[in-house]
């Protein structure tokens, strides 16, 4: 399974590299990009990165705690509504988004274990 | 030929074959400097690449080294070296060439990092209490009385007032609070008038000797002030210690942040004051028979057991709530200002209302929030100016944007009306970006093309971690 | 502003043939402002169809409800087999007057004439009944807003200021009763209304608009 | 002059009860009804499609009572019909010698069984009572044409003393008499403390002087039923202690029909209201119980 993993650069990019680091990736390739904040992430993003890879994982701040205060609350909502949207066409591909504060890998690896319990 | 300059730090640095190498490959001018000796000219070069663990150099530390060195930001480029070495060490060198091609390849904008400082002026809004007139005065900031009607516009980092046209660099807001009982009590509870606040139980003290009663408190989480903790803290010890009484504390959580009050929490524990964290919505209370004092019935969190407790005395103390406070009619920005309420994120300053340059201050913090204040007033922020621009042909004034934005940095200006950026308080989180509906707003060096085609570089089971 | 919604996925896609090329037309007035189908849903539900196999493009015009913009995506419209029109229903019907032999499919259902109470949430307003008549009723406008567009006052199913047919929705009459006794003008109130003429609304018949002194 | 305003007139506390037609063909359910009613009530008061379900017409239905001997009260729904067929079933209804009409708004079909309809709604019960007034007075339709023929009809309204706004409901009911209501016909009535309150007001504006008011009531047959109108019916108030007694009744239904006794009895009491219209939703065999139960048997009728 192909995943990209996107984190922002104050909690999910430190915790996914945290997370490789651990090494024992569960998926075949995970490439990982930081951005400043996650609040930056569009639907079409979402759809164009899941045009080569099978699944996208985020990582950023717990909602209350964003650094940018609504950030992860924007991106969560797209999250979901892409979600709905790959389930309508049924395309078996899947975006999932991870609440970390940096260096907090638990919440990756539930969501990570969450992607590939879905892709089954 | 692009110049590049490499800033390793201890932790990591690079054996000189790799970088012959790389300038052979690419012909590039690869000049090495770690933190220690820094080069005093940094606009040279084409590109400046921080070697180092990325999560040091979030967006904002790289504004403020750009703002620093006068170069640039989008010149500016952290290459996770140990994550990327512990991670990938096969695919290091390969990693780190496509790293540069990369950004290489990204187009440059005129971006300028500034230091943006606000006046050194505030408003304090609906009016100054002593207190915190004392404390601003004390750290050497102006406060502007409001005058009976003004209204108040964005400007820059500041906050324009009319009709006087002055800028105060920030507001503080000193909300209304509003005491009350974290629960209810029947009638026939209050009838036995054993349900006392924490004052009478001071005086009492002073008065009379508890000897061998219960007295029980209740202390609710939100509001309650150090000051009242201690005090708390204090009575229980003395009931306890002097008049063998046997006191217990219900609480949703202690308050211990605060000078050596923890230590105080550990006097009173260890002379007998039990402390219990309860469920309040759980919390059940109602008379003796005799009238003469309050059975008390709570789960405790330890085990989940119910418990009956009856007592002489139950001391309460109230909840206290900041109420909303409307800025609508003060403002002729924009945006129409909602009701402004303390935030309850780690991550945002202190005492921050979520407007920037606006601060809520709660009774008895005058003094920590002046300090904030006075540091937010000094050293001001540093700013990406030129990363978010709106495409006017694009724009369709949907006003989007100006909703989502977290920091107020839209603005609507202009002859025929358009959305700009106010450089000066974008975060560059990208909200704006990603929910505009006429897709016009780009953050330069963010923009879509970047990402897809970022993602789309390095091949199959070739992991790659790099920054955009 | 007229307000749409986007169709479901699944209708959409039975709309489209195996194999064929699709464009994603967007438009840049009404449908961007409601965030139904301006460019960044065009090219959202582009990159969609492409994730599920169809070759797509995407564009976004001015208003589709305009020929003039329609047919500057001539070269583009003529590349495609069909089109998903992310216009109100004014606008695809425009398209496919301009384009007589395409494949045009409506990619929103329009749902009414309203505006964005907060970001997100849109209301209706008016429903273009072509006889105004909201100064009479405190600014709110009985014809629309109420579900039984009462005239004399409301239905005996208003409770706490809300509609019993969609008790989220605010009793319009509870609204003209606040307003009118906020301004004490209660007594319009008292005024019966006449039996309305609705021939200026569309049950008089498609309706059209002719100005004589600005047809050149 | 129709039986029920006679019998008003005369000043007597009138009697109604309420009939729902059957969701079908067959008559027999509404003579069954009416003739278990015969000499308990003063008129029938036939239901048009109520909460926007399907029913035998209420039109066929009040000739059937008639047919039955009963006086029937047709009901009249602006949902389903625009001015042009509820003028012409009304002069239909006025040839075949239906005197009493009771003219409402009618609930939204999406409370009802065909919530994919489409309503009309083309005018509200206030214009439509303007309208039938203007065509027995003035002898003009709508749209001012003259129309022929003897008009007898007696018209009603509904009102709901207890709908949002309240402060409101007075000034409706004054519309709806000025429009031409000569009975009102209220919500059922469970909460008397709003109702008098309501009747106050309507007495101040001398109303109860104008238009012959009659209070609805409902016996309930159990908690369900009690709790399900408390909560489900928009415009309906059932005070709490009501429900407390429903729980506490050994045997509900007789419970049910003490309350409304009771409620009858302070009814009477109260200067202005002049009858009670009885809606024993599918209960009609209680009516007469209830009848006997409020002193209110037998009825004289017309003289």
């Amino acid at each position: 399974m192909r995943v990209v993993a996107l984190g922002c650069d104050k909690s999910g990019y430190p915790a996914l590299l945290r997370w490789g680091e651990e090494g024992s990736l569960p998926f075949d390739e995970v490439k990982i990009f930081s951005l400043p904040c996650l609040g930056l992430v569009t639907e079409e993003v979402i759809f164009r990165i899941l045009e080569n890879s099978d699944a996208l994982l985020l990582a950023g701040c717990p909602l209350d705690s964003c650094h940018n205060q609504k950030g992860s609350q924007g991106v969560y909502l797209k999250v979901k509504r892409v979600n709905s949207l790959l389930q309508e066409a049924d395309i078996p591909k899947k975006v999932a988004i991870a609440f970390v504060t940096s260096g907090k890998v638990g919440e990756i690896e539930k969501v990570s274990e969450e992607l590939l319990g879905r892709e089954k | 030929m692009n110049k590049l300059l490499w800033l390793e730090n201890e932790a990591f640095s690079f054996p000189d074959f790799w970088i012959e190498e790389m300038e052979r490959d690419n012909g590039w001018k690869i000049e090495v400097k770690n933190w220690g000796n820094k080069p005093d000219n940094f606009t040279e070069y084409d590109r400046i690449f921080i070697l180092g663990d990325s999560f040091s150099f979030t967006q904002e530390k790289i504004s403020s080294l750009s703002e620093e060195w006068e170069v640039n930001p989008l010149k500016v480029r952290v290459f996770p070296a140990e994550e990327v070495k512990i991670i990938f060490p096969k695919s290091f060198l390969s990693i780190l060439e496509k790293f540069i091609i990369q950004s290489l390849s990204q187009p440059l904008f005129p971006v300028e990092a500034r230091r943006v400082v606000p006046e050194n002026r505030v408003l304090v809004l609906p009016q100054l209490s002593p207190a915190l007139e004392q404390t601003l005065k004390k750290r050497g900031i102006d406060t502007i009385v409001p005058p009976s009607s003004f209204s108040l516009q964005r400007e820059g980092i500041n906050f324009r007032l009319y009709p006087s046209g002055d800028n105060v660099g920030a507001i503080i807001i000193s909300p209304l609070e509003e005491k009350k009982f974290p629960i209810s009590f029947s009638s026939s509870v209050q009838d036995t008038r054993k349900l006392v606040d924490i004052e009478f139980m001071e005086k009492e003290i002073e008065k009379r000797d508890f000897r061998k009663e219960t007295i029980g408190f209740i202390i609710p989480k939100k509001g309650v002030t150090e000051k009242e903790w201690r005090k708390a803290f204090h009575l229980s010890q003395t009931l306890v210690e002097r008049d063998k009484a046997e006191v217990f504390i219900l609480v949703e959580e202690v308050l211990v942040a605060g000078e050596n009050l923890e230590k105080e929490y550990r006097k009173a524990r260890s002379s007998g004051v039990i402390f219990e964290k309860v469920d309040f919505s759980k919390l059940g209370t109602r008379p003796t028979l005799d009238m003469r004092g309050i059975e008390v019935e709570f789960a405790t969190e330890r085990d989940k057991l119910k418990r009956e407790v009856k007592v002489d005395w139950l001391v309460l103390l109230p909840e206290r709530n900041i109420l909303p406070f409307k800025l609508a009619p003060f403002f002729c920005g924009d945006k129409i200002e909602g009701e402004i309420l303390p935030l309850e994120n780690p991550n945002v300053l202190p005492f921050f209302s979520g407007i920037e340059g606006i601060f809520l201050c709660p009774s008895e913090k005058e003094d920590e929030l002046s300090l904030v204040i006075k540091k937010y007033l000094t050293e001001g922020v540093v700013r990406e100016i030129g990363r978010g621009e709106v495409d006017e042909e694009k724009c369709v004034l949907c006003l989007t944007c100006l909703r989502t934005c977290p920091w107020e940095a839209i603005e609507i200006e202009g002859e025929r009306k358009k959305a700009r950026i106010n450089g000066e308080r974008c975060h560059l989180c990208g909200l704006c970006a990603s929910f505009c509906p006429a897709h016009a707003i780009e953050i330069k060096g963010l923009s879509l093309e970047n990402w897809v085609s970022a993602v789309s570089l390095g091949g199959k089971n070739e992991s790659s971690s790099f920054r955009l | 502003m007229i307000i749409a919604e986007r169709k479901p996925i699944k209708e959409i896609l039975s709309f489209l043939g195996p194999g064929e090329k699709i464009l994603v037309l967007g438009c840049g007035t009404c449908v961007t402002v409601c965030m139904s189908g301006g460019e960044k849903e065009a090219r959202e539900l582009s990159s969609l169809l492409r994730l599920k196999g169809w070759e797509t493009k995407d564009l976004t015009v001015e208003r589709q409800c305009e020929p003039e913009f329609n047919l500057r995506a001539r070269e583009e419209i003529a590349k495609v087999d069909a089109i998903v029109s992310l216009a109100c229903g004014v606008g695809v019907q425009a398209l496919a007057e301009c384009f007589p032999e395409k494949k045009i499919f409506p990619g929103l259902n329009t749902t009414f004439m309203g505006m964005p109470k907060e970001q997100g949430l849109w209301e209706e307003r008016c429903w273009g009944c072509g006889n105004c008549i909201v100064h009479l009723f405190g600014y709110v406008c009985p014809v629309t807003r109420c579900a039984k567009s009462l005239l004399n006052g409301p239905c005996g199913g208003s409770k706490n200021g809300k509609c019993e047919v969609k008790p989220d929705r605010d009793c319009a009459w509870q609204l003209i009763y606040d307003r009118l006794k906020k301004e004490n003008r209660l007594e319009v109130l008292y005024a019966l209304q006449p039996p309305r003429d609705w021939s200026t609304s569309r049950y008089g018949g498609q309706r059209k608009m002719i100005r004589e002194d600005v047809r050149l | 002059m129709s039986a029920l305003e006679e019998i008003l007139r005369r000043g007597e506390f009138v009697v109604t009860a309420e009939v729902g037609p059957p969701k079908g063909t067959n008559r027999e359910v509404i003579e069954k009804k009416c003739t278990g009613l015969q000499g308990f009530v003063d008129a029938v008061n036939i239901t048009d499609n109520q909460t926007a379900i399907v029913r035998l017409s209420s039109f066929a239905s009040c000739l059937i009572a008639k047919d039955k001997g009963i006086e029937p009260v047709m009901q009249m729904v602006c949902r389903d019909r625009n001015r042009i067929a509820l003028q012409s079933d009304f002069l239909g209804a006025c040839a075949w010698g239906v005197e009493n009409f009771l003219c409402l708004t009618g609930d939204h079909q999406s409370m009802g069984n065909h919530p994919q309809s489409k309503n009309v709604f083309d005018i509200d019960s206030i214009q439509l009572l303007q309208i039938f007034k203007n065509m027995r007075d003035e002898k003009v339709f709508q749209n001012g044409e003259p129309l022929k023929g003897e008009i007898k009809a007696f018209l009603g309204a509904g009102e709901n003393p207890f709908a949002d706004p309240l402060e409101f409901r007075v000034i409706r009911l004054a519309k709806k008499i000025s429009a031409g209501a000569q009975f009102i016909q209220t919500q059922a009535v469970f909460d008397l403390e709003i109702f008098s309150r309501f009747m106050e007001e309507v007495r101040k504006m001398g109303l109860d002087k104008k238009a012959f008011i009659l209070a609805g009531v409902i016996p309930v047959k159990s908690l369900s039923a009690l709790n399900y109108m408390k909560n489900e019916v928009p415009g309906l108030v059932v005070p709490d202690y009501l429900v407390e007694r429903m729980r506490e009744a050994k045997d509900p239904k007789e419970e049910g029909v003490k309350i409304c006794l009771e409620t009858i009895e302070q009814l009477k009491k109260i200067e202005g209201v002049r009858g009670v219209h009885i809606m024993a939703i599918s209960w009609e065999s209680i009516v007469p119980d209830i009848v006997r139960g409020a002193n209110l048997y037998p009825r004289s009728g017309r003289s």
